[in-house]
Formats: structure tokens, sequence, C-alpha cells
């Protein structure tokens, strides 16, 4: 569905990622680990289309989609979060969530349609999916920290995408709602979805991942079955120790 | 041959001008993300400044003499007009970057329009010195020795002004501040007076630009900042937005071919030229001017 | 036992909604102490009423000084180093930069610095805005790390950090904190038990349980009361 | 002119101005008081003011009925002008006078052919006013007057080369136009400089100047560069290849032609000093009156009084008897012998040559010559 | 469809209630001494409303740039000044018929809007700022420089009068050209909210709230950008083709850096982004700096010191400190000010 081939990314004379190819099929879940600045969220930028790679190609339901934009890639079906969120500060939750379902739609930019044509029902059922009924209201910028990571998950699953980048979507959501958003993102993936998932939340990765990628200075250490991966002795060196 | 040197001389001296008229718009900018628009009241301010300060003293004193007090009081205008500006206006706006251009916006406007209430809309004779009015004889070309005062001004601001940048804590607080100014605050760091500091030094840098040009234009009027504004903006934006260098090197390069166009084409296509060069660096090389948002 | 830190019935209301409902609590003064609550309770708020970055009343004694009319730096040189949520290193600045922002990188402190993020004097002349996330949030710790402290205010350290260095800024803190006493806000249960000795639990901007941090985590029945979990799972991770 | 009830724009009731003996005759000034041409306008108020105090024997009123003047403020501004014209039109006012800027003029004199309404355009110098309109007069002096009196500094013309320093702009175009039409048609070979008005730098524009060494230099140039313009063109030598001649501005200004001042030949459209009758003393008295003193646009003002009163005795609400008593009128201004050309409105003027002279720090104006009107009169341009 | 709810019938019949009053005012006799000059029927005061609204309209235009898009430009004044001069010289120096050389003027300043907003977002930020006010700044320099005689250089150009229909011409018709004003605002008012309410419209504020992000979502931000200028130059074309009309000519003031700046200063005098705001904004602009100029010269400030009156005399100082009085105190404009009043008032 989505994949890298061969897929490298010098900056500033440093080689950030190095001949990583990695697949995600329909209805697979890819988790992808690693220390911290091992690449993956480079990985997921080159996936989306945010940074261009240096070398190889990027394949979206096997086409060479490498020279596209970002916004291209999204039309076309693939949809990311970002691991420190990005949204639309200025406007309210309801509202971030219906500029995503417009943009994967059709005519995102016809000044012929009305902007509610995007039924708030629908809205609404996307953020009660992530906890968040009843914040359509609340401007973005005044949501706590663990409210703008569940928005960010529900605008990615508003696009009602076929393919599905997450970067780090736990970081900072507290606790009780971990599970929750582990069995949507489970849900999401059963109907069909490509997903992949940078995730430092060993348990969730676990608890979900068909398989597990692990990156390391920006080349792939290992790819295989969750219980694979943490027995293999240097993915436990590099990258779990004695976790907490 | 004598004119060739003759135009790029005074291409030279346009430039350091435009140079002087911009570093302080781009100190500003490039330390506080904050489009200066009252940049051409300060400059207007010193050139009043040091007018009225020419006119007060007694013509028994030297006209130098005059000029050179009027420069301190200037200078000193200017700061305290930045300073000023910085603590009543542009402070309690501190999150608001469209807000503080704007508040500049209307200072320029309500600047230009009381100078005009207090000593009319007509341009004001300045007295200047032999040396400002003189020429000197250089392969054959009649170059006006003002040229050479304004280069040495611009090189010397430029060198000062990228070492305080470079090599002192109060640039790096400065820089930081910018991206951040909680974040400052919160590792212990008095981000306001820093602020204050930039402000009242990026008026004084105006304020010399503005009597530097009235000696040059040899009067001073209500909108003479004003126009020489447009020229430091074009500079600022083809020098990279907020890089000192950058802005030296485009400052050069606006009155250099600003100079050249006007003699080599066409009368007048100088100021044409100019606005397209910035279209030119701006299809060329669109990301250089993206450049220092941080 | 003294506290380095008494907050006396503090409120803050940001335009309509009243975030914090008047919290009081105290900070002893040796060992960390855990702040703990679901997503959107006030704890981010919590530390930024003591810094002054949020509009507070009520009272907050440091070291029984008063400071809730105190500015930011004011507060902030007055000895609490403070580590925020987003990281907020400075993008534009160098990795040194950054650092030397605080002060001169030498001393004792620069030892524990270097000796802890060996990763961060290699990237010393990188843009910190390009730097991983982990590396940033190392940033953010080092930065108030270089100077002495009466308190520290670490708002979600380990966020985004991988599992072995979780476990090594566990380490860095409960180290911390045999000298300098830490307010730490935390989601990772396994590690609150690990390093903290006191909890304060936040509910809808009120405290709502104050206490000992191994007898909360290890009562099952009151975390999932409190917090909506209890650690078994974790646990196994 | 007020509609029938219900129509837009008609007043409820009894609000149509009554033209009883008595009433005071309404005269609107729309001028700038305030922008970039205050001076010039505050000027013109003043000699205006000076002009309607001769012009009726210091009683204010024409045929026994005051006249009122309204003024109103422009600010340079077109649009400014074309909305206080139309509320003075409006009221009823039948004669308006003014247009500092000739912008204004040009756009003032279409509004009030439309109204039939008499404007008595000022200091704008634009060719076009004249000819304008039918009921458009001027009660200056026009480009080609200026030009042909600089024409006549350099005696016999034919064959000698002539080059022109002029603003990138309208005025300057106009003037460029002017001096080919004249001194071309007179045997000379013209060419041109233009300037951005806005330039900072004119070492460019002296050097072309100075390697062309024409005869005469013609500059026509206003603005706040002047200063920088004349000390570059002292700097690089023209001066000392050609004769240069220029108009002569107010006296404010005059400080501001730096050391070039005394050695420029003027022509000027009036000055102090520049004439002497009974119309000059009765305007220099006014102006003590007013405070000021005798300059270039007090002149303008004056004889739009004059002209305004001439018309008024002929009829006070009636346009076209006005147009027709103003129309080959001839009368004697501050300047001397006046005459409105019935063809086309223009003002047939004396001109004058003048230079300054320091006198301590100051400069004064000394008159050099005086122009016959036919000598600088322009050709006629029909109104349409 | 359902049942119109109070607050749909407050946004739509104030608004239609508000048009009905202003559309009648051409038969209102009374006259309110010192607001207008004259009964406000009058041709003064229609001339001085209809001027007002025209700038009403040109800072609804600018708004679709700035308040909806966040794209700070000050090159508006190019696209204002095309639709104007397009006018003026399509009717006397072409000798076009007024349709035809409306639809010029139209078409001009969209393809003027294309080309030049094509080239300028190719950067953003204070950048794009500066690249469309070099571009104005351009427009400005050539029309000063009267290319061929069509434009008339400093002085402007006047209206062909015989090429507009008489109605609009003449003092005594300033009534119609009052209700043509009012029609212009009325239609930008329109399109402009129904703009806003489109998914164009929801896609401008995406742009504004966070560039990057929107692009990632599938919105193409080059184009909604560009959508934007071309919408407000439209917009602001039209405005010129109107004020050429009601004030019988173009002049260059329209080009000016100052024109595009006091653009900057409706919006935000009113409030960026409210379609009210920036109305009401374009309105009190123009109306202030029409009237100061004669509170100026009435006398009214003769109590004063010298200095000070000379000061106060100016109505650009009152304007620029009212304005950063605004800024200041009301950073979301006037309409945001009433607002957060009637909250107030409505809480406690
Ligand atoms: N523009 C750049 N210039 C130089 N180095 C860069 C740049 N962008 C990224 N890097 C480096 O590339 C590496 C990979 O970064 P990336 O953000 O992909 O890490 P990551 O695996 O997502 O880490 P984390 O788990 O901490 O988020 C880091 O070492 C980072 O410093
Ligand atoms: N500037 C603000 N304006 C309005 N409301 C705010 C603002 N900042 C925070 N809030 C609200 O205050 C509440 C507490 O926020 P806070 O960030 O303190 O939560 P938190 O406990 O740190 O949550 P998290 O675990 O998600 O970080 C939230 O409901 C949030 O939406
Ligand atoms: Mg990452
Ligand atoms: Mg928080």
């Amino acid at each position: 569905m989505i994949g890298a081939e061969g897929v490298g990314w010098r900056v500033g004379g440093a080689q950030i990622l190095d001949d990583v190819s990695l697949t995600v099929a329909a209805g697979e879940l890819v988790g992808i680990i690693g220390p911290n600045g091992a690449g993956k969220s480079s990985l997921v930028n080159i996936l989306s289309g945010v940074t261009r790679p240096s070398s190889g190609r990027v394949t979206l339901d096997g086409a060479d989609v490498s020279r596209q934009s970002a916004t291209r890639r999204a039309r076309s079906g693939l949809a990311r979060s970002f691991q420190t969120s990005a949204l639309f500060d200025g406007l309210t939750a309801g509202e971030n969530v219906r500029l995503a379902v417009q943009g994967a739609g059709g005519s995102p930019l016809s000044p012929f349609r009305g902007a509610r044509s995007v039924p708030a029902t629908r809205v609404e059922e996307l953020l009660e999916r992530v906890t968040m009924g009843g914040t359509a209201g609340t401007l973005a910028r005044d949501l706590s920290h663990g409210g703008r990571r569940k928005l960010e998950l529900a605008m990615a699953l508003a696009a009602k995408p076929r393919a599905l980048l997450l970067d780090e979507p736990m970081a900072g959501v507290s606790a009780e709602d971990v599970d929750g958003l582990t069995a949507i993102i489970g849900e999401v993936r059963d109907s069909g979805v490509a997903v992949a998932m940078v995730e430092h939340h060993m348990h969730v990765v676990l608890g979900l991942a068909d398989r597990v990628a692990v990156l390391h200075h920006g080349s792939l250490l290992a790819v295989g079955k969750p219980d694979e991966v943490t027995a293999d002795e240097r993915v436990q060196q590099a990258y779990l120790g004695e976790a907490l | 041959m004598s004119t060739f040197l003759l135009i790029v001389v005074t291409g030279l001296g346009l430039g350091a001008l435009y140079f002087l008229a911009a570093s302080g718009l781009s100190l500003i900018y490039g330390l506080m993300g904050v489009l200066n628009f009252a940049h051409g009241a300060f400059m207007t301010a010193g050139a009043y400044a040091a007018w009225v300060t020419m006119t007060r003293l007694p013509s028994s004193m030297g006209v130098g003499l005059r000029l050179l007090v009027a420069v301190v009081v200037a200078l000193l205008v200017g700061a305290i007009v930045g300073v000023v500006v910085e603590v009543v206006l542009i402070r309690p706006l501190y999150r608001h970057h469209i807000q503080q251009v704007l508040v500049t916006v209307g200072l320029s406007l309500a600047a230009v329009a009381a100078v005009q209430g207090i000593w009319g809309a007509d341009p004001r004779a300045v007295a200047r010195p032999e040396v400002m009015t003189g020429t000197v004889g250089l392969l054959g070309a009649r170059i006006p020795v003002d040229r050479f005062v304004y280069l040495a001004v611009a090189l010397a601001l430029f060198g000062g002004l990228l070492a305080l940048l470079r090599y002192t804590r109060l640039g790096l607080v400065i820089r930081a501040g910018v991206e951040n100014r909680t974040m400052v605050e919160a590792l212990g760091i008095d981000v306001q007076r820093t602020f204050t500091i930039v402000f009242g030094l990026g008026g004084a840098v105006a304020a010399l630009a503005g009597v530097l040009f009235s000696q040059y234009a040899g009067s001073v009027s209500p909108g003479q900042g004003g126009s020489l504004l447009i020229y430091a903006f074009i500079v600022v934006v083809i020098g990279g937005m907020g890089s000192l260098t950058g802005t030296a090197v485009a400052a050069f390069a606006v009155g250099l071919v600003q100079q050249l166009a006007n003699y080599y084409a066409v009368s007048g296509v100088g100021d044409l030229s100019v606005v397209l060069l910035l279209a030119l660096v701006l299809l060329a090389r669109p990301s250089s001017l993206k450049g220092a948002t941080a | 036992m003294s506290s380095v830190l008494v907050l006396d019935d503090v409120h803050v209301r940001y335009g309509g909604s009243h975030v914090l409902q008047g919290v009081s609590f105290e900070v002893p003064a040796t060992g960390v102490t855990a702040l703990l609550g679901r997503n959107g309770v006030g704890k981010t708020t919590t530390l930024k009423a003591v810094l002054g970055l949020a509009p507070r009343t009520g009272s907050v004694l440091l070291r029984e000084r008063d400071i809730v009319r105190e500015p930011t730096h004011r507060i902030v040189a007055g000895g609490i180093g403070y580590v925020p949520e987003d990281r907020e290193v400075f993008g534009g600045l160098t990795v040194e930069e950054n650092l030397r922002l605080v002060g001169p990188a030498e001393g004792a402190d620069a030892a524990i610095v270097r000796e802890l993020f060996p990763d961060l004097v290699q990237r010393r002349t990188q843009r910190a805005g390009t730097l991983s996330g982990g590396q940033q949030q190392m940033v953010a710790l080092a930065r108030v790390l270089l100077r002495e402290n009466d308190l520290l205010l670490v708002d979600e350290p380990t966020k985004g950090l991988a599992p072995k260095l979780v476990t090594e800024v566990a380490d860095v803190l409960a180290r911390v904190a045999e000298s300098t006493p830490v307010l730490l806000v935390e989601q990772n249960l396994p590690l609150v038990r690990r390093i903290a000795d006191t909890v304060v639990v936040l509910d809808a901007g009120r405290v709502v349980h104050r206490g000992d941090a191994r007898e909360l985590v290890e009562d099952q029945a009151l975390t999932q009361e409190l917090l909506g979990v209890s650690m078994r799972r974790e646990g196994a991770a | 002119a007020c509609g029938s009830p219900g129509e837009p724009g008609a007043a409820s009731s009894g609000d149509a101005s009554g033209s009883a003996g008595g009433s005071p005759i309404e005269v609107g000034l729309v001028y700038s008081k305030s922008g970039p041409l205050a001076t010039y306008g505050e000027q013109y108020r003043q000699g205006f003011t000076a002009g309607l105090d001769y012009a009726t024997d210091g009683t204010g009123e024409v045929n026994g009925r005051p006249v009122e003047v309204t003024e109103s403020d422009d600010a340079g501004d077109p649009a400014k002008a074309v909305a206080a014209a139309t509320d003075l039109i409006g009221k009823g006012t039948k004669v308006i006078a003014g247009s500092t800027s000739s912008g204004v003029a040009l756009q003032v004199a279409p509004l009030a052919q439309d109204n039939k309404v008499l404007f008595v355009s000022g200091p704008a110098a634009v060719d076009a006013v004249t000819g304008a309109s039918k009921y458009t007069f001027r009660s200056g002096r026009q480009t080609y007057q200026d030009v042909a009196t600089a024409g006549t500094m350099i005696g016999d013309v034919e064959g000698k080369k002539v080059t022109v320093l002029a603003q990138d702009s309208a005025f300057g175009k106009a003037n460029i136009a002017a001096v080919t039409s004249i001194l071309g048609d007179q045997g000379a070979t013209v060419s041109a400089v233009e300037v951005p008005a806005a330039a900072t730098e004119f070492t460019p524009f002296a050097s072309k100047i100075k390697a062309a060494k024409p005869d005469l230099l013609f500059v026509a140039w206003a603005g706040t560069n002047a200063t920088q313009m004349w000390t570059t063109l002292s700097q690089q030598g023209v001066f000392d290849v050609t004769t240069v001649v220029t108009g002569l501005d107010i006296k404010p200004t005059h400080a501001l032609f730096g050391a070039s001042a005394t050695k420029i030949d003027f022509l000027s459209h009036f000055f102090d000093g520049a004439a002497d009758n009974e119309a000059y003393q009765a305007l220099a008295d006014g102006m003590e009156k007013e405070g000021g003193s005798v300059d270039l646009f007090t002149n303008d003002g004056f004889v739009a009084a004059q002209m305004i009163v001439h018309a008024l005795e002929a009829s006070p609400d009636d346009t076209d008897a006005m147009v027709g008593a103003l129309e080959g009128w001839t009368f004697t201004g501050p300047k001397g012998e006046m005459e409105i050309r019935a063809e086309d409105h223009a003002l047939l003027q004396p001109m004058f040559t003048a230079s300054l002279e320091k006198d301590g720090d100051a400069l004064t104006a000394t008159p050099e010559e005086t122009l016959d009107p036919e000598q600088v009169a322009p050709p006629v341009t029909p109104i349409q | 469809m359902t049942r119109p709810t109070p607050a749909t019938l407050l946004r739509v019949g104030l608004p239609l209630l508000l048009l009905a009053v202003l559309a009648y005012l051409p038969y209102v006799p009374a006259s309110i001494p010192g607001l207008l000059p004259g009964r406000i029927n009058g041709p003064g005061s229609m001339q001085l409303l209809a001027t007002c609204l025209v700038f009403a309209g040109f800072a609804l235009s600018y708004d679709v740039l700035f308040g909806r898009t966040g794209l700070l430009s000050f090159g508006h004044a190019l696209f204002v000044a095309a639709g104007s001069y397009l006018l003026t010289v399509s009717l006397s120096t072409w000798s076009l018929p007024l349709p035809v050389a409306i639809l010029a003027a139209l078409g001009g300043t969209t393809m003027l809007a294309l080309v030049v907003g094509g080239v300028a977002l190719r950067v953003g930020g204070i950048a794009f700022a500066m690249v469309t006010l070099a571009f104005a700044q351009a427009a400005s320099i050539i029309v000063l420089r009267d290319p061929g005689g069509v434009t008339g250089g400093e002085e402007g150009k006047a209206l062909n009068r015989d090429a507009v229909p008489s109605i609009l011409v003449g003092v005594q018709n300033a009534p119609y050209r009052y209700w043509l004003a009012l029609a212009f605002v009325t239609v930008a008012f329109v399109l402009v909210r129904l703009l806003v309410r489109s998914r164009a419209g929801h896609a401008m504020a995406a742009v504004r709230e966070n560039e990057g992000r929107a692009a990632v979502l599938g919105l193409t931000t080059y184009r909604v950008k560009l959508l934007a200028i071309v919408v407000g130059s439209f917009l602001g074309g039209l405005g010129g083709v109107v004020h050429a009309l009601v004030l019988g000519g173009s002049s260059p003031s329209l080009t000016s850096a100052e024109f595009t700046l006091s653009l900057l200063v409706m919006v935000v005098l009113g409030g960026a982004g409210s379609t009210w705001g920036a109305v009401l904004g374009g309105f009190l602009y123009h109306y202030a700096d029409a009237r100061l100029v004669e509170a100026g010269g009435s006398g009214v400030f003769d109590v004063l010191p010298d200095t000070l009156r000379a000061v106060l005399s100016q109505p650009l100082f009152i304007l620029g400190a009212f304005f950063v009085v605004v800024v200041y105190f009301a950073p979301s404009g006037l309409t945001g000010l009433g607002g957060r009043l009637i909250r107030k008032t409505g809480a406690s």
C-alpha cells in the first residue's frame, strides 16, 4: 500500500536515513521504533511528502509518488499526524476536523460549496471517537496538551484515509485514555487501512503492531514480529534498556 | 572613464545612505521580528532634531561644529524616541507581531502629520559645512566629498553592529527572545530590558541616517524619512530579511544598480530597475527571502 | 520537614474558564513530588501559575517568600528551574547557544550534562530546531541542570523519549533530587513509583489527593478512581 | 434646481435658496488649507481676501449684497476637492474658486461644466485648464507662459541647443512639451532629461547635461529634493557651461537653491517687487493686514477676487451672464494689464524675469525684465 | 428546510433592515448638524456617504486577503487603482462604451492579480508584504510617469462625462451615485459572506492559522492564497470602477503606499476577519478623514496652544493616533470591542 524503497536522506552533510525499505500493506499496522534521533519522524516526513528523499522512492498503491507534493498525496488518501501537534490554533476543534474532512473530499477549494456541506454530525462523531465529544466549540489553542494530541488523531481519521502515518500519537496522552486510543487505531487498521505508527510506548506498540521496524542511526536494524524484535539483543541494547 | 568613476563612487555613496537607513530597520526586524514602519519617522525625528539644534546654536560657531553637536543631539533624540516607542507601544503587544507592525504604521502616519503641523509641509534648508558640499578631483571626475563621509560612517556602523551581535551575550539573549520570549523569561533573563535596548539602538541608528540624509539632501521635510524607507525596505528584503551582512551587500548593490541604470540606460529607469532587481532575486532564489525568520 | 514551595488557594482563570479552582499543596524540601492527573485537569497550569506564566491569584511561597507579584524572570532567577511541556528549545539557535543562555557550561553541573547527554556535546553546532524530538527534550533538561536551583519544575520530561532514555532520565531526576527538590508532572506511573516520594493528584482544577507516592501507585482501586488506570498493564511492558 | 416631491435628493420644503435682495451671495473657495501645498493655499487665500476688499471698495458687497466666502480644504486631494465642490454646488453656490493643485483643477472643471457653475482656477499651472469648458477660467499663469518667458532669455533662439531637465511626471512632461513646441518652433534643438520625481541622486543626470553642453538649460522641478538637484548641478559644473533658467518659487523656498541661487536666471510669474500699480499696492496693504507679504500666489487670489466681483456685478446667479461678462474683459491686476481671451479663457498677462541677490543671510528677488502679455501669449485652444 | 431560528433572523434580518434604511436615506431631508454637511439627502452629504461606502467596499476586499487568509499584502492599492484607471482610460482614450469598459477594467484587474499574485506568492510572510509593496510602487511610478499621456500623471484623469449615463453625472444626481456605491458594498458584502462560508473560505482560514498543516490535509495552499488574491482584487477593482464613477475620475493617490497602508488601517480599525468590521472600518476611516479636515479648519481647536493646535489640525495625526489606540486597546477592532462590551454587560 505505502512503502519506501531504498530511501536515503542527507542534510547538511549528515546521512539521516540510509537505504530504508519498508512497505505497509492494507490492513496492516507496522510499529516504527528506535532511539531518539534515529530518523523515525524523518521517515514519516518523507513518506507523507513533507520532505523529499535524496535517494530512493516512495510508492503509494505501487505507483511512484516521490515527486508528488504532500497535498497531492493527501488527496490520494494518505493522512498523517505530527509529533508536536500542528493544529489550526485560532479555529475551533470542530473546524479543525471539518477542514480535515474537506481536504480529503472532492473540490476542497470550491467557493460554491458551503463549508457546512460537511455535516456537523460527522464532526461530532469523529471527536467522540477520540474521547473529545463536546469540545467542538473550543479553540484549538485552549485545549490541554492531551486534548491537542487527540484532536490531531481525529484529524488524521477524518480524511477516511487508506494509509495513515502516526507520529507518536500517545505522547502526553493520559494513561487513562491510552487504551481507548489504542483500540481506535486497531479498529482503523482492521477496517483495511495501512497504518505506520511511530511510538515510544512499548506496550502500545507490542499490543497493536503486526510487524515492528526498528530504526537505528538511520538504518533498519530489524523488521519482524513484535516478540521477535523485542527479543533481539541489539534492539534491547540500543533501544529498550530496562524499560519502565 | 572619469564619468564611470563618478557614477560608481556616487552609487556607493547612495548605497551607504541606503545601508544607514536599512541597518536600523534590519536590526529591529532581525532581532525582534518587528517590521518597524515608524523607522521613517525615527529618521525624520533625527533630521529635525539636528536641524532645530543647528538653527538654535549661535551662528558664531562654525557650521561643522554645529553639525557635530547636532549629530549628538539627534542620536540622543533617536534613542529616546526608540525607547519610548518600545516601552509604551511595542512592549505591551509583545505576543502580537502583526499588531506591533500595525502600531508602527499608525505611528508613522501620525508622526509625519505632526511634523507637518508643527514645521509645515515645505522643505527647510539646512546649513552644510564646506566639506559636505565640496568636490575633489579624481582622475578627471569631480567627486563630491560627502560621499566618502557616508561610506566611512556606514562601514564603521556595519562593523560595530556585527560585533555586537556576534560577540556579546546581549546578541544571544536577543536572538533567543525573538523566538520564544516566555521561555527566555522562564530561564531567568529579563528580556524586556534587552528589547528596549535594541529599539533604542535602532532609533539612534535611524536618527543618524536621518541627519546624514538631510545633509545629503540639503534640506529637511516631513516626508523625507518615508521616502528613504521604501528603499530601506527593498534593501532589507533583498538582503534576506534581517541579515546584517545581506543588508549591507544589498544596499550597495541597489545604490550601484540605480546609478548605473540611470546613466547608461534611459534616464529614470534606475528606480524601476531597483524594483526589477527585487523581482529577479525573488524569482531566482525565493528561498533566500524566506531567510531569517528564526 | 520544611517546605520549599507552598501553594495556598491558587486560582487561575482564562477568560471565562476557571482552570485552577483553589489549589493548595506543599512541596517538601527534599525528594521528588509528583503532580498527577488526567489530561486537561490543570497540571501544566499549576506549574505556570508558580512561575507567573499564568494569571493567578492566591499565594505562592517560595522558601517563605511570596512570589505572586513578581515577574517571571525574577522568580526564576530566585531559584526555580523549569522544563516546559513542549520542550520550547530555541529552534533558531545552536545547541551550544541554547545552553549558553543559562550560563557558562562549566562546573559540576556541566559534568552531569556531559555525562548524561553525550549526544548533545556532539551536536553542539546543530540548530536546535532540527534536532529530533527526544534530542530537544534533552536540551530542555540540560538547560536547567546547568545551574544551581532551589526547586525544579519538570513537566512530562519523558514524553517522547525512547524507553532506554526514560530509564536514564528517571535516574538523573532521582540523582538531582538528592540535592534539589523536584516537582514533577508525569503520566508514567512506573516511573513515579520509582522516583517520587510524595504525590499530589489534581482533578478538574482541584487537589483531590495528597500522600505517599508508593502507597498511591500500589493501591489499584485508588489509582483507578483518581487517574482512571492502574499499574498492572504498564508493569508488564 | 430642486426636484418634485418624492424625488431623491429633494429638500422637503422651502429650502431652495431665495434670491431676494440683501441676502448674501455665496462664493466657494476650494483650496489646500492643509497637505503638501498648504503654503501656496494660504498665500492664495490671503490674496483673495485682499482682492475682494479692493474690488468691492472695502464693502465686501456686490450690488448691495454681501459676498459670503465659504472655505473648504481639499488637502491637495482631488477626491476631497470633488466632495467639497459637490457640497458647495449642492447648497446653491454658483461660483467656485481655488484649486491650488493641477489635479484638483482638472477634476473640478468638469464638475463646474456639468452643473453650470462658474469656476475660477487658482495657482494650478496646467495648460489644460485653459479652454477646458465654457465655465472654467483661470486667475494665474499657465505653463506655456512660463516657458515662453524662459525662451526670451537667450535672445535669438534659432539654432541654439536647449535642454530641459524635468520631472518624469505630468508636470515635467507638460514643460518639456511646451519648450519643444515654443522654442522648437523658433528653431532651437530641444532635448530632455527626465528624472524620476522622487530621485535621490542626480549625478548621472548632471553628467549627461554637462556632456551635452546646451546653450540653455531649462529646469522644471517642484519637490522636496530640489536642493540636492541644485547642489549636484553646481558640483558637476553645469553652471560653468550653460545658462540655467528656472521658475522662481515662493519666498520660503529661496534658501533651498543653496549656493546656486545667485547663478540661476529666473523666470517669474510674480514676486515681491515685480510691479507697481494701484492693484499691487492694494495687494501689498492687504497682505500686511493678513500678516503676510506679497509673494508668488497672492496674485492669483487677488485676481480671482477681481474676476469674481466683476462677474457677480453682471449677475449674481446667472452663470451664463457671468461668463459673458468675463470673456474679453481687460483689467489691471497686481501684475499689470490683464486680458481674459474670449476664445479659450486664457489669461493674457505680463511675465517677469528676475535674479536672486544675497542680502546678508537672506535672498531677495530683483526684477530684471517685464515681458508683454503678447510676447508670451499661448496659442488659442478653443473650447469644444 | 428548518424553521428560521431567532439567531438566523437576526443574522439575515438586521443587515436587510440596515440596507433598507440606507437605501431610503436619499429621501430624508433632515439635517444632522456637525455630522453631515447640510441635509442628509443634500448632494454634499450624499457624495460624502457614497465615498464612505466605496471605502467600506475597499476594506471588505482587502479583508479577504488580510483578515481571512492572513496575507499581509501592501500591494492591494494596485488593484483598486487598476480598476479605476482602466475604466477612465478605456472610456476616454480608447472610447469604449461603458459596459465594455467596465468589463475591461474587471478583466484587466483580475489578470493583473493572477500575474502579480502568482509571482509574489513564491514567498511568504513579511517578504510577501514587501514584494507586493514593490509591485505597487512600480505601478505608482508608472502612473506618475504618465506613459503616452494616458494616466494624466500626478494630475490624474477625469472621467469622460459623455460616456456615462447622465444620471450619474451632475451634483443633483448625487443620490444615484450614492445608490451605486450602496449597491457595490452590498454586492461585496454578500460575495464575501458567501465566500467565507464556502469550502474555499474555510480553506483560507486554515491557511491563515497554519499553512504547513493545511497542505498536509490536502489543501493546495498556493491555490487557496491565489484565489484569495484574485477574489480580493476583483472586488478591489470593482471598487475602483465605482470610485471612478462616484468621484468622476481617477487620481494617483490611489496608487500610493499611503493608500495601501490606509486599507490596512481600515480593516484593523473595524476588526480584521469580520465582514462588519471591514465595512465599519472603511466607512469610518473615510468619514473621519473627510470630516477631520473640516474640524481642523473650523476653529474647534482654537483654544489650544499653537503647537498642539497645529498638530491636531492634521487629520492624519488624529487618524494615526486613533489607530494606535484601537490596536492597543481593542486588538480585535471596533466590532470586536463592541462584541466584548455586549458580552460583558450580558454576563454581569
Ligand atoms: N535539517 C536538519 N539538519 C540536520 N540534522 C537534522 C535535520 N533534520 C533532522 N536532523 C537530524 O536527523 C535525525 C533524525 O531526526 P528525526 O526527527 O527523524 O528523529 P526521530 O527518530 O523521530 O526521533 P524522536 O524519537 O526523538 O522524535 C536527528 O538526529 C536530527 O537531529
Ligand atoms: N490559554 C488558555 N486559555 C484557555 N484555557 C486554557 C488555556 N490554557 C489551558 N487551558 C485549559 O485549562 C485546562 C488545564 O490545562 P493544562 O494544560 O493545565 O492541563 P494538563 O493537566 O497539563 O493536561 P495535559 O496532561 O493534557 O498536559 C484545560 O482544560 C485547557 O483546555
Ligand atoms: Mg520523532
Ligand atoms: Mg500539561
